[in-house]
């Protein structure tokens, strides 16, 4: 039963990656520019004729929706197109992005939920209190420090004065481990490479600091104040008419109702962060796939582009599954699929 | 029937004055409740101040926002310039209070725009369901899909520079989440008794989405809207750093903040001071918003 | 109960709208206004992309100071681009590089009638004949008087406010040796060496390099590490001339004609000789249509001319162009041979993952949007004979960074990750400038700066106004400040490093006066600067 | 019904309880003195607000934020209350005293299981918790194949089947006192028999003290020995439930017997005037004075402390003065 309604979301999916699909499409041809153009550069000495045969080549010359629908044919067979920019394949260039940013985004979301989580229910729990106030004033910090500023002060302190952390990269020449997944992390585990394991380990630190901080402010204030409200609640009431000790009814009792809401919002900055986060890529020279839509968007490499942004629509729609599964499981009142 | 009408027509006229009245008194009412909330009124003060600060600038600030004085690039805080000057010799002060102008203006209006179209649509949506509500939810189930980023960029490459440009770019996605809000608001509120009895007492559509429902279902949205304000000067940073942003004529903390961080190693105060001034806005208008939610909702959830 | 609760509620947005409104009457109020076109007074918008903003601002702010009513405004390029060609802006910041030191790739492109880079639409058909002339001229004096009479009637004419050539800013570590910044912004480590170790770090301010294949890039950046792995015919002295590498010796029977007589005993790294079959493959697979993995090469154009590349022997190559092209040989230093056995064996796609040439360095590993690794080849001819040192590299390994943030390459260098930091932007020298440990070199740069105006359109269509912004505009401050004195003026659209410039041109001078007189002619209104 | 011991399993005197909100302090117990004996009943009748959930919720030591207990003290079974903390609070917890709350659906966990949740109270207070255990608890309060209930999350029961097991939980560990706060309200009229007669029966087999919070007299007139009348804060009458509703000496609980509706036919519903106390107010003399019919202008100078009157008490000015004595024409309308 579950199985079948866990099914029928995913095929909900569809039409909204379809949509995605067609969005992304016309949004990239109504940017002015030209891709050949582009490609082109400073070129002197070009023709006409090589224009238009560079053109035909990558089937710009053609009616926008006989492009559309050769568009969507190829990428039904799973052909993501060529990238003009980057003379390679699409699929190839996002399969080498992916990992990269997701490990980015893997590492951010969980310094964020070691920092919310705790922070969320102490803060809950010591409302009012001088950490509850502070802590939201940090949060507040987390919001809105631009991650650019905060990544350049991350790496003035601790990489140009203390020295501790490498200032960017993914790892060091030589401590790359052997390609398994293309997770370092990952693949220095599964190949048993130590130093690798601590060096990629370093070179994480800072980036998922950097774009950790805003959804860790986010987490913990909703961890927060949906913590508030289960505390109010009469289970939790009950729990302590119980004789459960203190600890446990705020674990078991208020903090397990207050996830549904921290799921949701944890879901949704998930989503952003397996997006890819042009700036902290840039600060932080991580070969991700914010930098790669981006340099896409300006050097308008439609094919590009359109697969990027059907991967993030991809894991956007996944990660929105599996917190809709989460739900069910949170709240037993719930049929996957019915949350508001 | 047209005396019937009449009578309706009066008596609706009687009940929007009563209506009024009761608007002035918990008006009052909410104010002097907010105003023992202490880091509420911290915050007001504050925002105030700031506000204060942004329309007086041309009175208060020392130098004019664009005047620069090449010679004088770098000049650190504490000399000529009580908070330094930056990258072209023009005063940091200065800048940070008009600065102030447009910044806020920036949060302001994006959020304002969003919130309106978003809680139209969403209430619009979630009220009357059907093929209008599901055609909304599947278009921005895709927009949510979308990274934000490589909307503004594509909208500011489509539009061109210019500060309403930047709003728009911004609105692009904005409104999203508070149609979210709005319609699960409205799916909430419409089954309860008080809906009903609108329905029963004849009153017209727009009538109980205005008056009934909506009374109900703006607080969340207020409250996440004060939240965005700084995401959304935030966001204006992000676009200055990738080269998109505001005319460079017109000072934004965000792109003083961009401008300045890569003198850090030389010139901290460059984008420090209008980072500074930017966590302090935020803070305080979140602290006057959660003032608010906690006067007037306790039970709503924020983040 | 319920009720007044629903309206305490609304009441919330009461003072929020209060607070909205009173702030937007009192900001729009006081906001910069867009400039309006009134009457006589001048009205200009200035476009620039973000990184020439601050320049922009200056160049506004000096602008209002005589009257005019100046805005700069900041636009992705492609947008920029795509509206100037509409002939929609009036006045915008462009930048273009030459790769040959020659105005065959800068003043042609941007100054001929209907040419790619022409933005500003200037169209003269004495310029246009003078520079196609010059283009198939053979002899380099005639070349040369043929560009100065160029410079004279652009420099008359002044189809943009003309710039400064930017120079080529990089910072090293002080333990680095026998580096230089090169003119073309390439960085070349074969004689570069490292105190204390034999491995160097680069940091290169760019998101990724293309391919590692020579025939498929297009952009600089790519070829700075190709040049590393692999050779060409020919090469550039430090000053821009063209001498042999792969080549021992060239010979132009006539100016169609080039035959090349190519060193003996040169390895690729995979042990296979460098032959003449390996150059006509090299080319070959450039001039032919859907050549490398059934798409054509982007360098076709920079061939030029070119028809075809005929063996003759062993070591002697033909080239044959169809009309005379004397900027060929520069035009080879970016071609680099690649081994003909091995790319028809491995595919073009496997030769682009791993790449064989006969340069210095052999690939090793790595991602090109991430770090590129290159180990010393042991068995290197050695290079030009006439730069020296020749002979194998002097460090055995070699790490290319992606690095695109330039605050980002600054810390690195500071925290001793990166031997190297390529492009520093001019600005930001002051932060390393009380850093024992680093050094900051620059050397006059390819690309020429300017501001391009719409002659097409009132007002820049009258020459007057265009002479008075030339002269409204002080560069030397903003030289000396935004860019931190290393750029140069430029009297027109050439640039010192490339072939006939006129060093006795001098740029126009600031003179807000003249500027305003000229402006005054021209009948708009406009004042002197009061202070 | 089981017939009271003499030993007291709860006692409290004088206590008082302060909130310590924004908007000022709002005493809502203001000196209660309360007595129940083994096997006894006893009910807590009141308005809303007027202080009886707190008086519950601080002999378990529950009182939420920012509530407080300012002076005051509560005995259970001999224990000094207040001056436990830590495991013997747990102890006591579920374990000397249970609760049963208004709202079962709000008041069990939406996440666990009742299995769980019945086996957490269990094994808190260190008794085996097997499933049998289990099984024979939901048996005793009636519920229908128990095996599967406790498999059951709380929103597939219905609103009776939860509050009985959460009577079942509070009978887990034998607790000498049962404090039932509204356990019926939220239920409906035939259910709401049901589980007072589970909660009488639970009395009765086992001795189980019970204190029942209500704020309806006709549940409290037929399911208490005692009654303790409460307004503002304070206990205002207390005795046996026969004696109170026969013969209620002070205004405030003949008003509300004068609410409850009857069957009989022309007789009016007599409502109390005006507003229930403000708690947030002082009040130097009787809170009750503003809605009151005899009050003299005495009233309002001092407060009267618990007068004792036979085998019952009330807090009135005006008890034992003459003009006092038209109680009985007041109770002739009633019911009796």
């Amino acid at each position: 039963m579950r199985g079948v309604k866990i099914l029928e979301r995913a095929l909900a999916a569809l039409p909204i990656m379809l949509g995605v699909c067609i969005v992304v499409f016309l949004f990239m041809r109504l940017l002015p520019g030209d891709p050949v153009d582009i490609m082109l550069g400073e070129a002197s000495n070009v023709t006409q004729e090589e224009i238009d045969a560079l053109r035909s080549q990558f089937n710009l010359d053609d009616p926008l929706h006989v492009q559309l629908a050769s568009y969507l044919m190829r990428v039904l067979k799973g052909d993501l197109g060529y990238s003009i920019s980057r003379s390679s394949n699409v699929g190839k260039l996002l399969l080498e992005a992916l990992p990269a940013t997701v490990e980015l985004a893997l590492a951010a979301i969980l310094i964020a939920l070691a920092v919310a989580v705790p922070l969320g229910i102490i803060t809950a729990v010591k409302h009012k209190s001088l950490i509850d106030r502070s802590s939201m004033a940090c949060s507040f910090l987390g919001i809105s420090m631009p991650a650019f500023w905060l990544g350049i002060v991350l790496i003035l302190i601790f990489s140009v004065h203390l020295k501790w952390l490498p200032t960017s990269g993914r790892a060091t020449y030589g401590l790359v481990p052997s390609h398994v997944t293309g997770f370092y992390v990952l693949d220095s585990i599964l190949t048993g490479n130590l130093p690798a394991l601590k060096d990629s380990l370093r070179h994480l630190v800072l980036p998922s600091i950097a774009l950790g901080a805003a959804p860790a402010a986010v987490i913990t204030r909703i961890i927060r104040s949906s913590m508030l409200e289960t505390l109010r609640k009469d289970y939790v009431t009950y729990a302590r008419a119980k004789g459960v000790a203190e600890w446990a009814v705020i674990i078991k009792h208020a903090f397990r109702n207050a996830l549904i809401p921290a799921v949701t919002v944890t879901g949704l900055e998930i989503g952003g962060l397996l997006g890819g986060n042009m700036v902290v890529e840039t600060i932080f020279g991580w070969p991700g796939m914010g930098r790669l839509v981006v340099d896409g968007i300006f050097s308008r490499d439609y094919s590009l582009v359109q697969g990027a942004v059907m991967v993030y629509g991809l894991t956007f729609v996944t990660v929105n599954l599996i917190a809709d599964i989460l739900y069910t499981w949170l709240n037993p009142k719930l049929v996957v699929g019915e949350k508001v | 029937m047209i005396r019937g009408e009449s009578t309706q027509a009066s008596v609706r006229r009687r009940l929007m004055r009563l209506r009024l009245r009761l608007w002035a008194e918990s008006a009052g009412a909410t104010l002097k409740r907010l105003g023992r909330n202490k880091s509420a009124v911290a915050g007001a003060v504050v925002v105030t101040a700031i506000v204060l600060a942004a329309v007086l600038a041309p009175l208060i600030s020392p130098y004019s926002p664009d005047k620069m004085n090449l010679n004088d690039r770098f000049s650190p805080p504490g000399g000529e310039y009580v908070l330094g000057a930056d990258h072209l010799g023009r005063d940091v002060l200065t800048r940070i209070l008009h600065g102030a102008r447009v910044s806020i203006l920036v949060g302001l209006i994006t959020v304002a725009i969003s919130i309106f179209t978003g809680g139209v649509l969403g209430v619009l949506a979630g009220y009357y369901g059907g093929t209008l509500d599901t055609f909304m939810s599947r278009l921005t189930e895709v927009l949510l899909a979308f990274p934000y980023l490589i909307f503004a960029i594509g909208a500011m490459a489509m539009l061109g520079p210019g500060f309403w440009n930047l709003v728009w770019a911004l609105c692009f996605k904005g409104w999203v989440e508070f149609f979210r809000l709005a319609r699960a608001g409205v799916l909430a509120e419409k089954t309860k008794e008080y809906v009903e009895a609108a329905k029963v007492l004849g009153r017209s559509d727009l009538e109980i989405m205005g008056f009934e429902i909506l009374p109900n279902i703006v607080n969340p949205l207020l409250v996440v809207g004060t939240l965005r304000m700084g995401t959304m000067m935030v966001m204006e940073a992000s676009l200055s750093f990738l080269g998109i942003g505001i005319p460079p004529r017109i000072p934004t903390w965000g792109s003083m903040i961009q401008d300045g961080y890569r003198f850090i190693l030389n010139a901290w105060w460059l984008s420090t001071f209008p980072g500074i001034i930017l966590v302090a806005l935020v803070l305080s208008v979140n602290l006057v918003g959660e003032g608010l939610r906690e006067v007037l909702d306790p039970d709503l959830q924020t983040f | 109960m319920t009720h007044m609760r629903n309206l305490q509620r609304s009441v919330v947005l009461v003072p929020v709208a209060i607070l909205a409104l009173a702030l937007f009457v009192g900001v729009s109020g006081c906001a910069p206004k867009e400039p309006a076109v009134t009457g006589e007074t001048l009205s200009i918008v200035i476009d620039c992309e973000a990184n020439r903003k601050d320049e922009a601002e200056a160049v506004a702010s000096q602008l209002r100071n005589i009257g005019i009513q100046a805005e700069a405004r900041t636009w992705e390029w492609s947008a920029m681009k795509a509206e100037f060609m509409e002939g929609n802006r009036q006045l915008y910041m462009t930048d273009w590089g030459s790769s040959y030191f020659d105005p065959f790739d800068l003043a042609i492109p941007k100054l001929a009638t209907g040419e790619r880079g022409n933005y500003s639409f200037y169209s003269n058909p004495e310029v246009d004949d003078l520079l196609s002339q010059a283009t198939s001229a053979t002899d380099d004096e005639t070349r040369k008087a043929l560009y100065f009479e160029v410079q004279d009637i652009i420099y008359k004419d002044c189809p943009w406010v003309f710039g400064y050539c930017l120079e080529e800013t990089a910072a090293a570590s002080t333990k680095v040796g026998g580096w230089r910044v090169s003119m073309d912004s390439r960085i070349n480590l074969h004689d570069v060496t490292v105190e204390g170790t034999g491995t160097i770090k680069i940091g290169l301010g760019i998101d990724k390099i293309v391919t590692m294949d020579p025939g498929n890039y297009r952009d600089r950046d790519t070829e700075t590490v190709i040049r590393n792995v692999f050779d060409a015919l020919v090469t550039r002295t430090w000053d821009g001339e063209v001498i042999p590498e792969i080549a021992e010796s060239w010979e132009t029977p006539d100016p169609t004609t080039y035959v090349f007589k190519i060193r003996e005993g040169i390895k690729f790294h995979n042990g296979e000789a460098l032959d003449a079959d390996d150059v006509v493959f090299t080319f070959e697979r450039i001039l032919q249509e859907n050549g490398i993995g059934g798409q054509t090469s982007p360098r076709l154009g920079l061939l030029g001319p070119l028809a075809s590349v005929v063996k003759n022997d062993d070591y002697t190559v033909t080239f044959t162009l169809e009309n005379p092209f004397p900027v060929f040989p520069q035009a080879l230093c970016h071609f680099q041979i690649v081994p003909k056995d091995y790319v028809t064996e491995v595919g073009d796609a496997g030769f682009a993952e791993k790449p064989v040439g006969a340069g210095p360095f052999m690939f090793k590993e790595g991602r090109l949007d991430d770090q590129v690794v290159l180990t010393r080849f042991e068995d290197y001819y050695g290079g030009a004979p006439d730069l020296p040192p020749v002979g194998p590299a002097r460090i055995d390994t070699v790490v290319f960074r992606m690095m695109p943030d330039p605050a980002t390459r600054v810390a690195a260098l500071k925290a001793g990750e990166i031997h190297i930091a390529d492009k520093l932007p001019p600005d930001m020298a002051d932060s390393l400038s009380g850093d024992p440990n680093a050094k900051v070199e620059s050397v006059p740069g390819t690309r020429t700066y300017g501001i391009e105006f719409c002659l097409t359109k009132p007002p820049f269509d009258d020459v007057k106004v265009r002479q008075a912004l030339n002269h409204a505009i002080d560069w030397d401050t903003i030289i000396a400040t935004i860019y931190g004195g290393k750029a140069t003026r430029l009297s027109t659209a050439f640039i010192p490093s490339g072939f006939g410039y006129n060093h006795d041109l001098k740029p126009y001078e600031y003179d807000p006066a003249k500027a305003v007189e000229l402006l005054r002619e021209a009948g708009f209104n406009v004042s002197l600067p009061t202070e | 019904m089981a017939a009271p011991g003499d030993k007291e399993v709860l006692s409290i005197k004088g206590l008082q309880v302060c909130y310590r909100t924004d908007r000022g302090p709002v005493r809502a117990v203001r000196g209660v003195d309360l007595s129940v004996r083994e096997g006894e009943i006893v009910g807590l009748v009141g308005e809303s607000g007027c202080g009886k959930s707190a008086t519950l919720l601080s002999v378990m030591r529950l009182l939420p934020f920012p509530g407080e207990i300012v002076a005051g003290s509560i005995e259970v079974d001999g224990t000094d209350v207040l001056a436990l903390n830590g495991k013997g609070l747990q102890a006591l917890r579920g374990g000397t005293v249970a609760m049963v709350f208004q709202d079962p659906m709000s008041t069990l966990n939406p996440a666990h299981q009742i299995g769980a949740q019945m086996k957490e109270a269990l094994r808190v207070h260190g008794l085996p918790s097997t499933r049998s255990v289990l099984v024979d608890l939901l048996k005793e309060v009636g519920i229908p194949s128990p095996e599967t209930v406790l498999g059951y999350y709380p929103h597939q029961l219905s609103g009776g089947m939860q509050q009985r097991v959460m009577i079942a939980i509070s009978l887990s560990c034998r607790p000498k006192l049962i404090l039932a706060d509204e356990p019926t309200t939220a239920l409906d009229v035939t259910i709401e028999a049901q589980i007072l007669d589970l909660l009488r029966q639970i009395n009765r087999d086992r001795g189980t003290a019970i204190v029942l919070v209500t704020h309806n007299l006709a549940v409290a007139s037929q399911f208490c020995h005692r009654i303790a009348v409460m307004y503002a804060g304070q206990i205002v009458e207390e005795g046996s439930v026969k004696d109170v509703l026969s013969r209620p000496l002070h205004p405030y609980t003949r008003g509300l017997i004068g609410c409850i509706p009857r069957f009989r036919k022309g007789v009016p519903l007599t409502p109390i005037r005006g507003q229930v106390a403000d708690l947030s107010e002082n009040h130097e003399g009787c809170a009750f004075y503003p809605r009151c019919d005899k009050a003299v202008p005495g009233c309002l100078e001092t407060l009267e402390s618990l007068l004792d009157a036979g085998d019952r008490m009330v807090r009135c000015h005006r008890y034992g003065v003459p003009e006092y004595g038209d109680v009985a024409a007041a109770q002739d309308s009633g019911c009796s």
